[in-house]
């Protein structure tokens, strides 16, 4: 069972194919598998289909993936800090599926739960209800949504053992479990890899058998909005 | 004097009781945690957290911490992670017992705008489509009118909806209106604001 | 925020009512909530429904609410460790609504998480499935099953803060979250509560959001089927 | 001479590849583990464990540590816990590639049956019904006779169902036999066992 790969390159080596569905953990820049976006750059793969909450920036994370147009479709809640994401979007050059924060996270873990659909009251009444079945239970109306079902998943973690066993740091936890989850294989890039043994098997956040393929690099962790304040002078 | 930001912001926290677990958005319902004074509120970041704390010191942002707008801030002792399916998962689930939103335009019906303007702006929904269908109590804070005067308060809303019939309390410039079966009924006005400056702004039924 | 009660009866004060839906954790005799359920026995409230994989053994966990006859209606996947519990329900006398293992742990945390209804393939075709909505996703067929929502939750961890936040030791955890999540109320019983900070905000398996009243108690963890093997000798 | 329980499992490990998730139920399928040898096998236990260890030594037991039959036992290096919402969504999503399970009933459409005798013997199907909706491929190993001689591997099952058409391979005492669209065929004799004696035992289509 060798999950370990020496590059982000190799790790997803075979896994690529025009036109496929990825999902993308990480939120803003945060906890972003920013390893593999650049591996997806570097490999031309194209007519994408990306599940992923946010678009990074225009020159960091899936900004990139924009900015050599690979992607085709994203599905999306927030484009809010992406110019170019904007603009690809209004200009009609790219395809945006909105979706309400927490149904994208729902129907990724949903795809990767073996749920093809739940009802949700999120999103009823508004426009991301157009085209959706309404089902009412105990008297009040929800919707349909669909599970995400991923060709492959780029999830990002702060460590791993070998056999896959992750574990999240902080607010980089996020959309990485369920991204994972939903992905027919995912391929995890984390900052250190350890030996079987060493993490609690009470701590781990993702158990290893969601994940298929493994690297350790150096990340950037690029700050978003680098907010602080000051300290109190006695 | 129409309240500024803050005095928004303050009037917004006695909203909060005790003990309640709340989502405050991005803008002024992020000011309304400087005045919740002794109250034991726990704040969550719908990103995956429940006790966000302040800002960092500078020097000890963490990029692994950041809050729903994407801002570095600090843990608390009774801090919690967890994953974004988790999260939007208490909110959808009635756990969170309150959330202070920024609106574009809100309707007498309770109806709740604030994610796009068709053609212009798209910032999309992020998680405030699911705050206002699951949390206990929706308040929204914002403007009154626009800037070229425009009420912001309507019959109907114009743009795009996040929600329909979600909002409970509305926090203005100009006082503090509740929305009802009937229409919006004024609960408080802005000192030096009278009931009829808040009728004259208001395109909405105010009972 | 007082969360923090004396006892298991002081705890259950006021949150008591005959023919209400509880939600219990635990799988066998591991991880359930014993001082509450002894709780429960002592306040007499009868024509109860218990969600719960289990129910116990005949004289303990909730065999003992099955004994006193306080349970009505019973929401299970198993009842092969307890003679009284298919007595009564070959008999006649106890209401039994057989749901597969994992469609009442996701119903539970569906309820919880303010979804009332999902799509399974689990039990399609069999008796399960009767008078439920049949629905087709990319040509397989799926079952509609609903989300619980109980009116309490008594639920047990190792370890929680003062404020709820709370651990779970080995497969102790089980149904505890879920069963948790899907309480309008959620009781606690835990092996020691400790100060907010002395669990690591990256290790808690259940926020405190999900539990409204705790308790500490010893608790007697009685194991099921003891099964060893020998050391060998050298 | 047909395989007794320990040959059985044996034979069942075989089905059992490098690099797998394996779920095994309750009764022979639980002595699978004993024959898997140098493969590396991670065992799910649906109660909330991926890595389940050998039974403890006498004294290490630990109430908090058990497997899914209720049954003391140890964690490996290698070993994760989760609630149990978590692991029937790995089972349900199809994250576990094999399963193998005991069976009352087997029919040639790959029906199985084993949760309940109506009127007689209910035990429930505890985590049966979503292991054969959910994981990849479903193993039964089971007698392939009843006490009276009547064969359990039938053209339709008379007990109510664990899932429909959901079984791929039979493992019993008299050998091995595969579900195709056509009916049962026979991949494989018990030593001494012909395939004449297996259609002899076998109520169900043979092809």
């Amino acid at each position: 069972m060798k999950k370990v790969y020496g590059s982000a390159s190799e790790a997803l080596d075979g896994l690529l194919h025009d036109g496929m569905l990825i999902a993308a953990g990480g939120f803003g820049l945060c906890g972003i598998p920013e390893l593999l976006i650049d591996a997806l750059v570097e490999s031309g793969v194209k007519d994408l289909t990306v599940a992923s909450n946010n678009a990074g920036v225009d020159d960091f994370g899936l900004g990139k993936l924009l900015a050599t147009r690979q992607i085709k479709k994203m599905m999306s809640s927030y484009v809010g800090e992406n110019a170019e994401f904007m603009r690809q979007y209004l200009s009609g050059e790219l395809e945006l599926e909105f979706n309400p924060q927490g149904t994208l996270a729902e129907r990724m873990r949903a795809g990767g739960a073996g749920i093809p659909g739940f009802y949700t009251k999120t999103g009823y009444g508004t426009q991301i209800a157009e085209g959706k079945e309404v089902k009412t239970f105990h008297g009040e109306n929800y919707i349909l949504e669909e599970g995400i079902f991923a060709d492959l998943a780029i999830v990002k973690a702060w460590k791993a053992d070998t056999t896959g066993n992750a574990i999240f740091r902080k607010t980089a936890r996020n959309f990485n479990p369920p991204a994972a989850m939903c992905g027919k294989v995912c391929v995890m890039e984390v900052e250190e890899i350890v030996e079987p043994g060493t993490l609690d098997p009470d701590h781990i956040h993702l158990p290893g058998i969601y994940v298929h393929r493994l690297i350790q690099g150096d990340h950037e962790k690029r700050i978003e909005q680098r907010t602080v304040r000051q300290k109190e002078t006695a | 004097m129409p309240w500024d930001r803050n005095q928004m912001a303050e009037r917004a926290a006695q909203e909060l009781e005790d003990g309640m677990y709340v989502n405050l958005g991005i803008g002024i319902p992020t000011l309304v945690a400087n005045y919740v004074g002794d109250k034991d509120i726990t704040l969550q970041s719908e990103n995956g957290m429940l006790g966000m704390g302040p800002f960092p010191f500078e020097g000890e942002e963490d990029p692994d911490l950041i809050n729903a707008g994407k801002q570095t801030i600090t843990e608390l002792r009774r801090t919690s992670y967890f994953d974004s399916a988790t999260s939007f998962g208490m909110i959808r689930g009635g756990k969170i017992a309150a959330a202070i939103l920024g609106a574009m335009e809100v309707s007498e019906k309770g109806d709740l705008a604030n994610w796009m303007i068709p053609g212009k702006l798209v910032k999309g929904m992020g998680g405030a489509m699911d705050l206002v269908a699951g949390v206990g109590r929706v308040v929204v804070v914002m403007d009154h009118t626009n800037k070229h005067g425009d009420s912001k308060v309507l019959k109907e809303c114009t743009l795009p909806l996040t929600g329909k019939g979600v909002v409970d309390r509305i926090i203005t410039n100009l006082g503090v209106l509740d929305v009802t079966h009937k229409g919006l009924h004024i609960v408080e006005c802005a000192e030096g604001v009278t009931r009829e400056d808040i009728i004259k702004a208001t395109e909405a039924t105010i009972v």
